[in-house]
């Protein structure tokens, strides 16, 4: 039996984690192939509505990347991160989602080290999780009709 | 020619038939220039007099609740065919609404709360109601679907008249601007442009510097509101800021926060989502742990706070679906290969 | 805070002396020492190099009995701290390891292996959970005047066991300041004792003998504290033949460093073993009185 | 997929092999096959180096003759060249912010094991983008003035250099230094490797130099407190710590020094390492730039006790007339305006008490080699005579390279001038003593302009060389030779015997390390460390003196271990590239900024306590919230937040992110 390997989006910020992905590249370090970066300026630009997204579009765990606190390019940009992203995992936990699947790491330009690690670590777990919605209930499936076509 | 006027309600509360009637005098002049064909909750006519219209011959009908069962799919598909123009009418219609929430839930557990565990509930045995019913009658029950939808998920909808359930003013507005010559662009929400913010007479007690959020409050955790300053200053979680205006802040005015039933604005793809980020953003703290205990101990249900009325129709409700979709492939692709590798053996 | 207490072979036989001064010593500091039950051997000695998992099992044995107690386990041999700590440090890191003794500890009715558990050293104890000051105040008989070689050993400040510096350690030289003593600094803290030489090499042994006992007398001192049962018996044992080796005399008192701090906590000098020394060490007591 | 902008796009890709950085791991082809059946591809190419002259002309060619209107080209960091690809771009007659970068480089092909998921992994980025482009805009940038001014922070010889090089070229020069005077560990040494000129001669007219200079402003004795602002507009606020003298006042004459009440000198010098002593007024060192005394409130009586007789002041008012002792000076905050900062705030030495088997601090004839600059400086507290703690001259001296340096128990990097230093002190040592000198090293690095020939002078000069690391320095002797003596012990490793070499002083040569409050200056200046400490370059190779953070440079040892000729090279560069920045009199800022569409504006107040720089007020009547253009950084705080989706952020519009994210999920 094949194993199922996860797809890990990273909303990554421009000025630590980006830059740690870089580094780790310079560095020629391999780490676990699942993850897709995508460069946002700031962790603050991040809306929960990106990781539903994500979500809702295949992916099975959403990483998201920011300057230590005290460290923000913005000044405190990653706070504001935490605050929704504390919020956000509250709520994906009582719908069922397993909160293990979003992770907020603050990595600096230096840590490229610390993403190797994070990346390879958050991948094993997702691993262990199996596809997004395993730990969902499984429910019957429905015979609803689909919707209908526009009269007019 | 007075034009033809069909009322339907699906999964509500009731609400929203009295958000007509309470139009009152308004009601009467309207009849001038309508004729109500269909209106279950208060006259008498039956599916069969709306089979027997021509395709398009209802001017407009308007559609409360929830679709939850099989009959409700049924009649909106046939008003559907029926009519020019489909209202989606009250929250529950436009969005799901509260008894969207039971989404959340396995059909099983609702019913076993709904006819044993629910604490009004009196326990005779296991009786549980079937969709084929009592043979003797020749009565079928019509189908729980388990999952509440909004309307526009099952059939067009050509306008949404928002509110949980809609006022006076905002359903007299939407009849008269459906009922003119240029009526609004399909798709429309027939209610304010901006949020609720924009109307209520509270915001211009918010400081020009803005402001943070040290705790959060449920309303029935206070003892004292003052009625001159923001909800949202006060710690209640208002969602005025998300939530789409309309209803002249009606709650507000009562004291009470906005709990978001006229939905989001748009270009709003997730009302839950919009609401989270703007509340948790306004957190006054870097404190992880802080963070955490603002959170606990003030939004301790975010589910119910966020998504009150738009879970259904929520990215949210989108993101479970495509997971148990995603999950179930795997397990079916698992099986088949286990049931490949046994047969080789 | 309570401890276990692990003796080992040695604190039982060569270096009762430790044993009877560092029960002296808790009991003077009114700290509970609970001597571990059914306890085996550490798993030190050849068992290592002839089977790794047996010699793992026998000493993960103990920290599966210390498992069913509260609080660090005390292991005052030099030996038996460093075996048993490497023994928790290995089945920390091997996962594929550790399972395999867990089921064989199971097999023996030890359903329990708490690898958390902390192996502790006396002198870490006294000096990093009771505290200098502690100890400071409780002294009675304080050692003014008494110039002591303090003298560590290889094993117990290794890299990676941590409580102090693996080449220039001081938690002894502290201990012993505290008691009052004269602690001389010297460059010869964990050199070898040649103690594990002594039975196989013994002209190598007796020359690494020879070397502390000539450094320590050329600094003055009187007396020679250790932490260890085996350089205990080493230095004491060894030194006639040193100094037949050497041609030189030496008659130089070795003493365990809990001797030094029961005295001094106000033990009597009948309590602490003083008697099992080769080298009569009751002449260091007599100076300081 | 969703709908774009409206334009119909046309999208070229173009996939680069930088030689087989990428190519060596992922399929090029097989990415190029997948993107040029993506929708709205009209060209998918491949290229060896698509940054190259050739590489770029691909774009600028299809641009004209295929219509492109969106270009991506996927090769490494968008760090490195986005700016080369938006210039083509703009080139071949489109927007620059229609293109954007995928970086199958550092994040792919660099860091995947094999090269079927490496290629998979491409291609998902490479159809994220294709998915974004669609929602890109045309964007026009803004261009703010650059102040000319410029902040030197550290006043070493690499601040020294980087000072004159721009005060020559016309440009207003803030030169910050924490001491009280500049200098840095060059006014320390006695002569300099490999052509042993004296320090002093080649630093002090640099230093006499900058305080004679019209366009510099020093501030000694001072620090930075706060940095603010952005590239070509910095406002710096900078504490001047009291020295309890007055600056324009004080002539340097000494009068206060010889009058003081301590009639002998009796505090460590901080600039002689301790190994001399000062009075609580001083000035620390004869060269020092400014000459001006300072007052230590530590060791002076009069803050001690306020029952001083306070002879210094007396004797500055009565005998020199300048009145220049105040001893309620109190510290002050300037703020100044700046476009550019270029950060030289140098390095510490590796404090050797950390390796205790070496003896520094119980052996007092151990010697770390700073000490010994000192030692061997003619102005240093012997006058040059090198004699030990004990009073004695030296007979035999051992120096230690790499301490600290290329040690995995302490720092794992060559401190690159150990080597060179210790050559130089060997030299000195045994020109001065004729002391028998050995040197222990690990490797004799001497990669430099006359390094290997200085090497060699030493080698026959007869000072002894011993390839091994040194267990210990020792006091336990045993032979009648060793008695009275310190004793090395090594294993000789090209002989294959430990050894014990007897020898009178040791001189450890201690390795370099950032400086404790580099991460704090970091900060301050909102760049990057290395995992070490050191400031982070933005391109190890192509922009050594550049950080991350626009505006802002680095020179000297502050970015890594480095001797006089780099640092001084390095400083010149940085000065340059300050000087090119203010030259060009504007900087085109990023047009990643966010912007509020009124219409959509409820006037909810939530994003206004949120924006980190204030940059967002409220228009009471329109009721709706503005954003300042010119305050805006561009994080997107506010976008992230607003309930009415009224904000966006250009480059980064929920658009544009929601597409990538859909895209980099297909694959």
């Amino acid at each position: 039996m094949d194993t199922f390997e996860p797809k890990i989006v990273g909303l990554f910020c421009n000025w630590c984690t980006y830059l740690a992905a870089d580094l780790a590249g310079i560095s020629r370090m391999k780490y676990s192939h699942n993850l897709r970066i995508v460069r946002v300026m700031c962790s603050g630009r991040i809306h929960p509505e990106f990781v539903l997204w994500a979500f809702r579009n295949g992916a099975d765990g959403v990483l998201i990347g920011g300057c230590h606190p005290g460290d923000c390019h913005y000044i405190e940009g990653n706070y504001k991160n935490l605050r929704r992203f504390l919020l956000l995992r509250k709520l994906l936990e009582q719908v069922g989602i397993d909160p293990r699947r979003v992770r907020l790491e603050w990595i600096s330009a230096s840590e490229a080290d610390k993403l190797k690690q994070v990346v390879n670590d958050f991948a094993e777990t997702l691993r262990e999780l199996g596809p997004f919605g395993t730990e969902l209930p499984e429910e019957p499936v429905l015979d609803i009709h689909p919707k209908e076509e526009a009269v007019s | 020619m007075k034009k033809k006027v069909a009322f339907y309600w699906c999964a509500s509360c009731g609400g929203c038939e009295e958000a007509v009637v309470d139009l009152a005098e308004f009601l009467l002049d309207a009849l001038e220039q309508i004729e109500i064909v269909f209106w279950p909750v208060a006259m008498d006519f039956k599916i069969e007099d709306v089979e027997q219209l021509t395709d398009g011959e209802i001017f407009a009908s308007f559609i409360n609740g929830a679709v939850l069962l099989s009959d409700q799919e049924e009649v909106v598909r046939l008003l559907r065919r029926k009519s020019q123009v489909v209202v989606a009418f009250g929250s529950c219609s436009h969005q799901g609404g509260v008894p969207g929430l039971i989404n959340t839930h396995d059909r099983q557990d609702v019913f076993d709360y709904y006819y044993h565990n629910g604490p009004t509930v009196q326990r005779n045995g296991n009786e549980m109601p079937t969709p084929t019913g009592a043979k003797a009658f020749h009565v079928a029950l019509p189908e729980y679907y388990g999952k509440a939808r909004p309307l526009n998920q099952v059939i067009e909808v050509d306008y949404y008249i928002p509110g949980c359930a809609p006022p006076p003013n905002v359903v007299k507005d939407a009849l008269l601007q459906l009922l003119s010559d240029s009526p609004p662009p399909r798709g429309t929400v027939l209610a304010g442009a901006h949020s609720l913010c924009s109307e209520c007479p509270l915001n211009e007690t918010k400081p020009p510097e803005g402001f943070k959020i040290k705790q959060f409050v449920r309303p029935s955790q206070v003892t004292h509101i003052d009625p001159d300053t923001c909800l949202l200053m006060q710690g209640l979680p208002c969602l005025g800021p998300v939530t789409r205006s309309g209803c002249n802040a009606l709650c507000i005015k009562g004291h009470m926060p906005c709990t978001g039933c006229f939905g989001p604005l748009d270009g709003v793809r997730d009302f839950g989502a919009a609401a989270l980020s703007f509340l948790a953003s306004l957190i006054d703290s870097n404190d992880e742990a802080e963070i955490q205990r603002i959170i606990d101990e003030g939004l301790p249900d975010p589910l119910g706070t966020f998504y009150m009325y738009s879970f259904p129709g929520s990215l949210l409700n989108e993101v479970l679906q495509k997971g148990r979709q995603k999950a179930r492939a795997w397990r079916e692709r698992e099986e088949t290969v286990e049931a490949q590798t046994t047969e080789n053996q | 805070m309570a401890y276990v207490y692990y003796p080992g072979c040695s604190l039982k036989g060569t270096g009762v002396s430790y044993e009877k001064s560092l029960l002296a010593t808790f009991k003077r500091l009114n700290i509970p020492l609970q001597e571990l039950d059914d306890w085996n051997c550490c798993g030190a000695t050849s068992y290592m190099s002839i089977s790794e998992e047996q010699a793992l099992l026998l000493s993960a044995r103990n920290l599966a009995l210390a498992s069913e107690n509260d609080g660090d386990i005390i292991a005052p041999c030099s030996a038996c701290y460093m075996i048993l700590n490497r023994t928790a440090n290995i089945l920390r890191d091997d996962r594929t390891l550790r399972q395999k003794i867990v089921e064989k500890l199971k097999n023996v009715g030890l359903e329990h292996l708490n690898l958390s558990v902390r192996v502790r050293h006396p002198l870490d104890v006294l000096v990093n959970d009771v505290g200098l000051d502690t100890i400071r105040s409780a002294v009675v008989n304080k050692l003014t005047g008494l110039r002591v070689f303090p003298y560590y050993g290889c094993l117990i400040v290794r890299p990676g066991n941590g409580f102090d510096h693996p080449t220039y350690p001081t938690s002894l030289d502290r201990l012993l300041e505290a008691l009052g003593c004269e602690v001389i600094d010297h460059p010869l803290k964990t050199r070898c004792c040649g103690g594990s030489l002594t039975g196989t090499l013994e002209e190598v042994g007796v020359r690494l003998v020879y070397i502390l006992l000539k450094e320590a007398k050329k600094r003055g001192a009187h007396t020679l504290a250790t932490l260890c049962a085996l350089c205990q018996f080493n230095l004491d044992v060894y030194q006639e033949k040193a100094a037949r080796k050497y041609n030189e005399a030496f008659d130089f008192p070795i003493l365990f460093f809990t001797q030094l701090v029961a005295f001094a906590l106000g033990a009597n000098p009948r309590d602490i073993g003083l008697e099992h020394h080769f080298v009569p060490a009751e002449q260091v007591f007599e100076m300081v009185r | 997929m969703k709908q774009g902008n409206g334009t119909v796009p046309r999208i070229g890709v173009y996939v680069c092999h930088c030689g087989t950085n990428i190519a060596g791991n992922v399929d090029v082809k097989a990415v190029v096959d997948f993107a040029s059946k993506l929708p709205g591809v009209v060209v998918a190419r491949e290229y060896k180096y698509m940054c190259s002259d050739p590489g770029q002309s691909l774009i600028k060619n299809d641009i004209r003759e295929k219509n492109l209107n969106r270009v991506i080209v996927a090769s490494c960091s968008p760090h490195l060249h986005e700016h080369t690809f938006r210039h083509a771009t703009l080139e071949g007659g489109q927007n620059p912010y229609l293109f954007h970068m995928v970086n199958i480089r550092e994040q792919v092909s660099w860091v995947t094991e094999d090269k079927m998921s490496a290629t998979e992994k491409a291609k998902a980025l490479v159809e994220a983008a294709v998915y974004r482009v669609r929602y890109h805009e045309a964007l026009e940038t803004k261009e703010v003035p650059v102040n000319p001014d410029v902040l030197i922070i550290g006043g070493g010889i690499a601040g020294i250099t980087a000072a004159l090089t721009l005060a020559n070229a016309g440009k207003k020069v803030y030169l910050v230094e924490r001491d009280y005077s500049i200098g840095g560990h060059m006014a320390k040494f006695d002569k300099t490797f490999p052509t042993l000129d004296c320090a002093s001669c080649i630093l002090t007219p640099k230093m006499t130099a900058v305080k004679d200079h019209p366009n510099i402003h020093l501030f000694t004795y001072s620090e930075i407190l706060e940095i603010d602002g952005y590239v070509g507009n910095f406002t710096a606020r900078i504490l001047k710590k009291p020295r309890y003298v007055i600056e324009d006042r004080c002539i340097g004459c000494y009068v206060c020094v010889e009058h003081c009440v301590y009639k002998t000198p009796k505090f460590p010098s901080e600039f002689d390492e301790g190994l001399g002593l000062r009075k609580p007024v001083f000035i620390p060192f004869p060269q020092a730039v400014p000459l001006i005394a300072a007052i230590d409130p530590e060791t002076c009586i009069e803050f001690k006790s306020h029952r001083c007789k306070k002879t210094c002041q007396e004797a500055c008012r009565d005998l020199v007339g300048r009145d220049a002792i105040d001893f309620t000076q109190r510290e002050e905050v300037v703020e100044v305006q700046v476009g550019a900062i270029i950060v030289a705030t140098g390095f510490k030495t590796f404090d050797a008490r950390r390796i205790p088997e070496y003896g520094y601090g119980r052996y007092p004839n151990v010697y770390t080699s700073l000490e010994i600059e000192r030692l061997v400086n003619s102005s240093g507290p012997t006058g040059g005579e090198i004699v030990m703690r004990d009073g004695r001259k030296p007979r035999r001296v051992g120096i230690i390279h790499c301490v600290g340096s290329r040690d995995r128990n302490f720092n794992p990097w060559c401190s690159r001038v150990c080597c060179m230093y210790s050559l130089k002190l060997a030299h000195l040592v045994r020109e001065r003593t004729g002391a028998e000198v050995y040197n222990f090293y690990i490797d004799i690095r001497t990669p430099g302009k006359g390094y290997e020939e200085f090497y060699e002078k030493l080698m026959q000069e007869g000072v002894h060389f011993i390839r091994g690391k040194v267990a210990e320095v020792t006091d336990w002797t045993i032979t009648p030779e060793e008695t009275g003596k310190l004793v090395i012990r090594v294993e000789d490793s090209l002989v294959g015997v430990v050894r014990r070499i007897p020898v009178d002083m040791v001189i450890l040569s201690v390795g370099l390390e950032p400086r404790d409050d580099a991460e704090e200056v970091r900060r301050q200046l909102n760049i990057s460390c290395s995992s070490e400490g050191w400031f982070l370059e933005r391109h190890p190779k192509l922009a050594p003196v550049s950080t991350f953070t626009d505006g802002i440079f680095i020179a000297g040892a502050c970015q890594g271990p480095k001797d006089i000729p780099d640092t001084v090279a390095q400083a010149g560069a940085a000065a340059a590239e300050a000087l090119a920045l203010i030259d060009r009199g504007s900087v085109e800022l990023e047009p990643n900024i966010a912007v509020i569409d009124e219409q959509k504006c409820s006037g909810c107040h939530v994003c206004i306590a949120l924006c980190p720089y204030s940059a967002i007020a409220f228009n009471e009547e329109k009721n709706v919230a503005v954003i300042n253009e010119a305050l805006c950084k561009g994080c997107g705080v506010c976008v992230g937040t607003c309930p009415s989706k009224a904000i966006t952020q250009q480059l980064f519009t929920d658009e544009e992110l929601l597409a990538e994210i859909e895209g980099v999920l297909l694959v």
